[in-house]
C-alpha cells in the first residue's frame, strides 16, 4: 500500500481511537483546522468534537490536563505544535508526568503520549526549529520515540497508549510528506529496540528520526567509495537500545553518531560517551560526531541548510573514522 | 442548634483539631530533626479543608498544595501512613519517597502534594475531563493558595475548566501571604472571587474560618459543579498562624495582626458556638480531644516503628513495574493495595 | 472634515495602503517561492497598526507577533530591508537570519517580530519597566492576537504591569481566529475587554475597521500611559481577510463570514468617508497610489539585488561580537548602524 | 575576612547595585522577606523596592521582563528561587533570551543575569532538588556558571553582569553555608576559565559547583592510597574551557567527571565525547563518568544521599581509571 508517513500517523490516530474509548486526541487546532501539518485531518467528522478536541492557546494548561486525565483513567493524546512551544509545558512534563510515579511510591502511573512536530529545514527560523528530542531524553520517568519511517510512523502510537508511562513522539516535520510503500497489515511495533536500517561492516552510522534519510544517501554514497556502513536507526531515544549500539561497534570498531540537535550536551554526546565506557579497547577511531551548528536557526536557506547535519559532512566524518589507524 | 446538626458540628470540630495536634506534633517532629526537607503547616487554616472536604463523595478527587497534610488526614489517609511518609520510611504513604510536600494515595484518590505553586490546577482539570468523558458524576477538589492566582497555569487551567464545563470545584486558600509576599503587592486586583468571574464561573468569598460557613458553600458549590452545572470557585478567606515553612522568620507581617487572627481560630469559633448552645458539654469536648491525641500517638508509634526501603530499589517507580502491570487495565491508578 | 483633519486622515490612508500592497506582494513573492517558511499577512487589519503607529512618538518600543510586516513597516523599517529579510538576504533587517516572523529593527525600536504566541508581552512588561526605573517618559506598545489571551503569559504580564503601573498600551488584535480556532471556542469569557479589567487595567473594544476610532482610542489610552497612570488596553475588533498563513486551506469559517467583513474593509471605508467629503480628489487619491506601488516596487528591487551573508558568519551573533561592544557602554542596545 | 557563600553573594550583589544604577534585583521574595535563601536579606531596607523588587509569583511574566528590562538598558538579575521553578520561565529564556541576538542579525544583547539555586542533598524531593545546569549548558546564546567557591560566589556576578549576553547562575544549595576566608578586596573574576583546585598527576577528576568538596574530599583520601588525583574545576559549564580539560587530560591520561545531573544526557557525557575527540590516543583508560542515579529524587536521606555523587562513587570511580592498563 502506497502511503506517506502523515497517513500513516493518521491511521495510528484513528485505529487507537476505534480500539480504545479511553483514547481521544487533544490540541490547538487538531479539530477544525485539521492540525497544524494536517495529520488529524477528517478525524473531528469520524469522531466529534469531545475526542478531537481543540484547545486554546494554553500549552501548560492542556499539557497538564492530559497528565490529569491519564491520572484519571483516560489515554489521552496530547499534540504540541512544534517542539519549541513544549517549552511553555515543561514544567508539567518534567515536574509531573516524570515524577509522580516515583513521588507517589509507585502508586500512579501516568500513561499519557505527548506528540510534537521537531527539527529544522523548512526555514522556520529560530523559534519553531529546534529538535530538543535528545534534550528531552536526559528527564528519568520520560520514554522518548523517534519514528524515522512509514513502518514506526504507523506502529509506534499504539504501543505507546499501551505504555503505563508517559510517552513523547516527536515527528520530525520534513518526514510527514515521505512516501512508501506499507503492509496493508502493518500495525504496533515494539517500541524497545534499536534497528539496523542498512547491514555493513566498516563503520556504524548512529541516527535517529530525520537525519536517517540524510544518513542513508550518504551510506550509499560511501559504499560508492568502497565504504561499507552499518546504519543504525535509534528508534527510542529514552532508554536507549545499549545492546545494539554495543553490538554494532562490536562489528564495526568506528562509529560516528548524526543527530540534529545542538552539539553540546547532544544525545549524540551520550551516545559516544557510552561507547566509550563500554567498548573503550574495541574502538579503532575516536566516536565521532555529525550534530547541528550551536546557533538559534536561521531563517536563510543557505545558512539554515549549512547548520543541519548534511551528507557530505556525515560522508566526510566516517571516512574520518575510517581512515584513523587503529 | 437541633441534635443532629449539633452532632454534626462537633464532627467538624474534631477533625479540624485532628489536623490541629497532628500540625503541632509535626512542628514538634520538625524540632528534633525526625521531619526534614521543607514543611508546611495548616494551623490556622483546619476549617476549609474540614468544611470542604466533608462535602465530598469517596469517588470524588482531591488535589492539594505542598500544605496538604491536613487535606490528606480528612480525606482519609491514615495519620500513620502521613507521619511515617515524613520520617522517610517505606511505611509512608509514598514509601518516603515524596515527604511533606508530596503525599499522594491512590485509596482515596488524593492526587498530592503539588510543590509547584499552581502545578496541581491542570491536573485537576485532566481528572476532571476524565470523569466528564466518562460520565461520571463527580467533582474534583482543588486547593491552592491565593499565591497561584499570579500564575499562568492559574488562568489556563480555570479557562479550560469553564470552557469546557468541567466539574472542577477551586478552593482557592487565601491567607492573604506567598510566602512573605502580602496579597496586594502580588495582584493588581486583589478580589480573588472576580477573577473566576472573568471566565464566567460562579464564584463567591467566604469566611474561611467559620467551618459551617465553609461547609455549606462547598455542598452549594459541590452539588451544582456535580450536577453538571460546571467549574465553581470559592475563595476561603483565612489566615495561617505559623510560619509560611519552619525557615521563616516571619519580618514581613506585623504581631498584631497575626493576635488579631488568632482571635478568629476556626477551632475555637466552633467550640464557643457549641458550648453557648450547650451542644459541647465538658465530658463530649475531653473524648474527642483524647481520641484526638490517642490518633496522634498511635501516628507517632507507627512511623517510629518505620524501616527503611532498601537502597536497592532507589530507581524502583521511576517507571511503572512492568509485571505488576497489566499493560491494558481499565483501572490504573487504582489501589494495588491500601496504604497502611 | 477640515483641511487639516483631511490632511490627516489622507496620511492613515495612505499608511494603509503600503501596508495592504506590501502584504499583496509578498503573496506573490510567497507563490513565486521568493520567500519562505511561514508568513502571515495582515491584510484586512491595516487599520490597528496604522492607528495606533500613528500615535507614538520615536523613542517609543513597539513588540508585535509574527504578523508584523505591517507594524515594522509603519513603524519606519524600511520595505527594502524587510522584503529582504524575507528573501534571506544580509541587506535584510535582521542579516536574513529572522524572516517574516522575526523582525526587529533596534533603529525604530521594533522589538519583534514575535512567534512564541503571547511571547512577546513579557518583553513589554520588561521594556515599559526599564522606561520607569529610567525616569523615561515613553510608551511601549504590545500587539498581541486574542489568541494570546488564553496563554498564561498574558495573565502573568497584565498583573505585573498593572501592579507596577507600567507604561505599557496593549493591543489586542481581536480578528476572532487564533488560526482555526473561533474565539467561543477558545475562551469562556469572549469579552476581552473585561480580561483586563479583572486586572483594573483600563480597557475598551475600538472599531478596528475604523482607523480614525483606533487612532483616537490609542491616544486617549496612550497620553495616558504615557502620563504615569499605568498600563491601558485596547482591544481592536478587526478580521483578517486572508488565510492563517499561507498554508491554511480556510475549512473554519464560512465564506460568507469573510465576504461581510470584507464590507467593512478599513482601506475602503476611509476613502469613501474621505470621497464622500470630497477630501479624496482623483488625482490625489491617484498620486497615492503611485507612491505605494513606486515603494513596493523600489523594494522588490532592492531585495532582488541582495546578496547572501558568507555561510562562514553562521555562528556570529549567538553572542554580542565583543569587539565591537563596549562591556559597559550605556547605550546597547542602540543601533550601530541604520538598516539599509 | 571570614565570610560565607551566602554572604560573598550578597556582597556581590550590594556592590553591583552601588556600581550600576541600572542594576536591580527582581524576584520572588527577594525583598520583604528577605531571600528564600536569605541571600538578599538586608537590600531592600539599603536599596529600596524599586530595585529589590518582589514580584508575585509569575516566573515566564518576571524572567521575561528581566530580558525585556536588559533590552531596555537595565542591567537586571533576576533570582528564580529554585531551578525547578525555572522550567516555567523556559520558554523565555530559550526562545527569547538565547535568541534574539541571533534572530535580529546582531542588533540586540540580552544582558540579564539570571540566578537560581539549584541541586539536591536538603531532603527537598523531586520537585526542588534537580541539577540542571549542565541541562541548560546545551542552549546556544546561554553562558552557564557554576560558582563552587568563595571567590567565585563573590566575583562572577559582576562579571556576569558586565557580559552583554544572558548569563545563568547556579548555586548549589548545600554551599550557602560553606565558609570561609576571602581576600577583603575580593572581586570581580574571570568566567572564561576552568581552575585547577588540586594539581595531581595520576588522574583527572573533572567538576563543578556543589560537587567540587565531595571531589575534593575523594582526592585528599585517594593520596593516603598514593592516587595523586587532579582536580578540575569547570566553573563555566557554557562554553566550557576545552583547552583546559585538553591540558589535565594530557597531564594525567586518565578522567573522571563528576556531576550532579542526571547521567543521561548530562554535561559528563559531553566532556567525555568532547576528551574522547581531542585527545582519544592520550587515553590510558575510558573516561569514566560519576553522575547522579536517574530517578526524581526521593526524599528519604538515605535514597537521596544514594542518588547523589559520593566520595566513595568518586575513589571508586578514581581507582578504576588508574588501574586500567592503558
Ligand atoms: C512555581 C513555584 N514558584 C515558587 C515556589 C516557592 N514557593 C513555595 S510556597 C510559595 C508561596 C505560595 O503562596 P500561596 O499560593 O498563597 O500558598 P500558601 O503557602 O499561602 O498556602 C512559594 C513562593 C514554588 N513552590 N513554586
Ligand atoms: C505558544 C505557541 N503556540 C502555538 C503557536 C502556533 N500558532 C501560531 S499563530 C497561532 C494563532 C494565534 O492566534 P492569534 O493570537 O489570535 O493571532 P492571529 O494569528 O489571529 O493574528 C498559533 C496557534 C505558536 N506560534 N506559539
Ligand atoms: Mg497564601
Ligand atoms: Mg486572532
Amino acid at each position: 500500500m502506497k502511503t506517506t508517513y502523515r497517513e500513516a500517523m493518521r491511521a495510528a490516530l484513528r485505529e487507537a481511537l476505534q480500539r480504545d474509548d479511553r483514547v481521544f486526541l487533544m490540541g490547538e487546532d487538531v479539530g477544525a483546522y485539521g492540525g497544524c501539518f494536517a495529520v488529524s485531518l477528517g478525524l473531528l467528522e469520524e469522531f466529534g468534537p469531545e475526542r478531537i478536541r481543540d484547545t486554546p492557546l494554553s500549552e501548560t494548561g492542556f499539557v497538564g490536563a492530559g497528565i490529569g486525565a491519564a491520572l484519571g483513567g483516560m489515554r489521552p493524546i496530547v499534540e504540541i505544535m512544534t517542539v519549541n512551544f513544549s517549552l511553555l509545558a515543561l514544567d508539567q512534563i518534567m515536574n509531573n508526568a516524570a515524577t509522580l510515579s516515583h513521588m507517589s511510591g509507585g502508586q500512579f502511573s501516568v500513561p499519557v503520549v505527548i506528540r510534537m512536530t521537531t527539527g529544522a529545514g523548512r526555514q522556520l527560523a529560530a523559534q519553531h526549529s529546534h529538535s530538543l528530542e535528545g534534550w528531552y531524553a536526559h528527564i528519568p520517568g520520560l520514554r522518548i520515540l523517534t519514528p524515522s519511517t512509514l513502518a514506526d510512523a504507523r506502529g509506534m502510537l499504539w504501543t505507546a497508549l499501551a505504555d503505563p508511562d508517559p510517552v513523547l513522539i516527536f515527528e520530525h516535520g520534513s518526514l510527514y510528506n515521505a512516501a512508501g510503500e506499507l503492509d496493508e497489515n502493518a500495525g504496533a511495533v515494539d517500541i524497545d529496540t534499536a534497528a539496523v536500517r542498512r547491514p555493513g561492516g566498516d563503520v556504524s552510522l548512529i541516527t535517529y528520526g530525520g537525519t536517517l534519510p540524510t544518513v542513508l544517501d550518504a551510506a550509499a554514497q560511501l559504499m560508492e567509495e568502497g565504504i561499507d556502513a552499518e546504519v543504525l536507526d535509534l528508534r527510542t531515544l529514552r532508554p536507549l537500545d545499549d545492546a545494539a549500539i554495543l553490538a554494532t561497534v562490536a562489528k564495526t570498531h568506528r562509529a560516528v553518531v548524526i543527530d540534529e540537535g545542538w552539539r553540546s550536551g547532544s544525545i549524540s554526546a551520550e551516545i559516544s560517551a557510552r561507547i566509550t565506557e563500554a567498548a573503550f579497547f574495541d574502538l579503532d577511531a575516536p566516536v565521532g560526531r555529525v550534530c547541528s551548528a550551536e546557533v538559534p536557526l536561521p531563517y536563510a536557506r543557505h545558512l539554515e541548510q549549512a547548520a543541519l547535519p548534511s551528507v557530505a559532512r556525515v560522508i566526510a566524518a566516517a571516512r574520518e573514522a575510517v581512515g584513523t589507524r587503529g | 442548634m437541633n441534635a443532629e446538626r449539633a452532632e454534626h458540628a462537633r464532627g467538624l470540630l474534631h477533625q479540624m483539631l485532628r489536623v490541629r495536634r497532628f500540625e503541632e506534633k509535626c512542628v514538634e517532629l520538625y524540632s528534633a530533626a525526625k521531619i526534614r526537607g521543607f514543611m508546611h503547616v495548616y494551623i490556622g487554616e483546619e476549617a476549609v479543608a474540614a468544611g470542604v472536604l466533608a462535602t465530598l463523595e469517596p469517588e470524588d478527587a482531591v488535589v492539594a498544595t505542598y500544605r496538604e497534610h491536613g487535606h490528606a488526614l480528612l480525606r482519609g489517609v491514615p495519620a500513620g501512613a502521613i507521619l511515617a511518609e515524613m520520617y522517610g520510611f517505606e511505611q509512608g504513604c509514598c514509601r518516603g519517597r515524596g515527604g511533606s510536600m508530596h503525599l499522594f494515595d491512590a485509596a482515596t484518590r488524593f492526587f498530592g502534594g503539588n510543590a509547584i505553586v499552581a502545578g496541581g490546577l491542570p491536573l485537576a482539570i485532566g481528572l476532571a475531563l476524565a470523569d466528564k468523558m466518562a460520565g461520571r458524576s463527580r467533582v474534583t477538589a482543588c486547593f491552592f493558595g491565593e499565591g497561584a492566582v499570579a500564575e499562568g497555569a492559574f488562568h489556563e487551567s480555570l479557562n479550560l475548566a469553564a470552557l469546557w464545563r468541567l466539574p472542577v470545584l477551586f478552593c482557592c486558600e487565601n491567607n492573604l501571604y506567598a510566602m512573605g509576599t502580602a496579597l496586594a503587592r502580588s495582584e493588581s486586583q486583589t478580589d480573588i472571587a472576580l477573577k473566576a468571574a472573568a471566565y464566567e464561573i460562579p464564584a463567591w468569598p467566604v469566611d474561611g474560618m467559620d467551618v459551617l460557613a465553609v461547609e455549606e458553600a462547598a455542598r452549594r458549590a459541590g452539588a451544582a459543579v456535580r450536577g453538571g452545572a460546571g467549574p465553581h470557585f470559592l475563595e476561603l478567606r483565612t489566615y495561617r498562624f505559623r510560619a509560611h515553612s519552619m525557615y521563616d522568620p516571619e519580618r514581613y507581617r506585623e504581631k498584631a495582626e497575626v493576635a488579631q487572627w488568632l482571635e478568629r481560630d476556626p477551632i475555637d469559633l466552633l467550640r464557643a458556638t457549641l458550648e453557648a448552645a450547650g451542644d459541647l458539654p465538658e465530658p463530649t469536648w475531653a473524648e474527642v480531644q483524647a481520641s484526638v491525641d490517642a490518633e496522634v500517638q498511635a501516628a507517632v508509634a507507627f512511623a517510629e516503628a518505620g524501616t527503611l526501603e532498601p537502597v536497592e530499589e532507589l530507581t524502583r517507580h521511576v517507571y511503572t513495574d512492568r509485571d505488576d502491570t497489566d499493560r491494558d487495565d481499565t483501572e490504573r491508578n487504582r489501589p494495588k493495595r491500601m496504604p497502611t
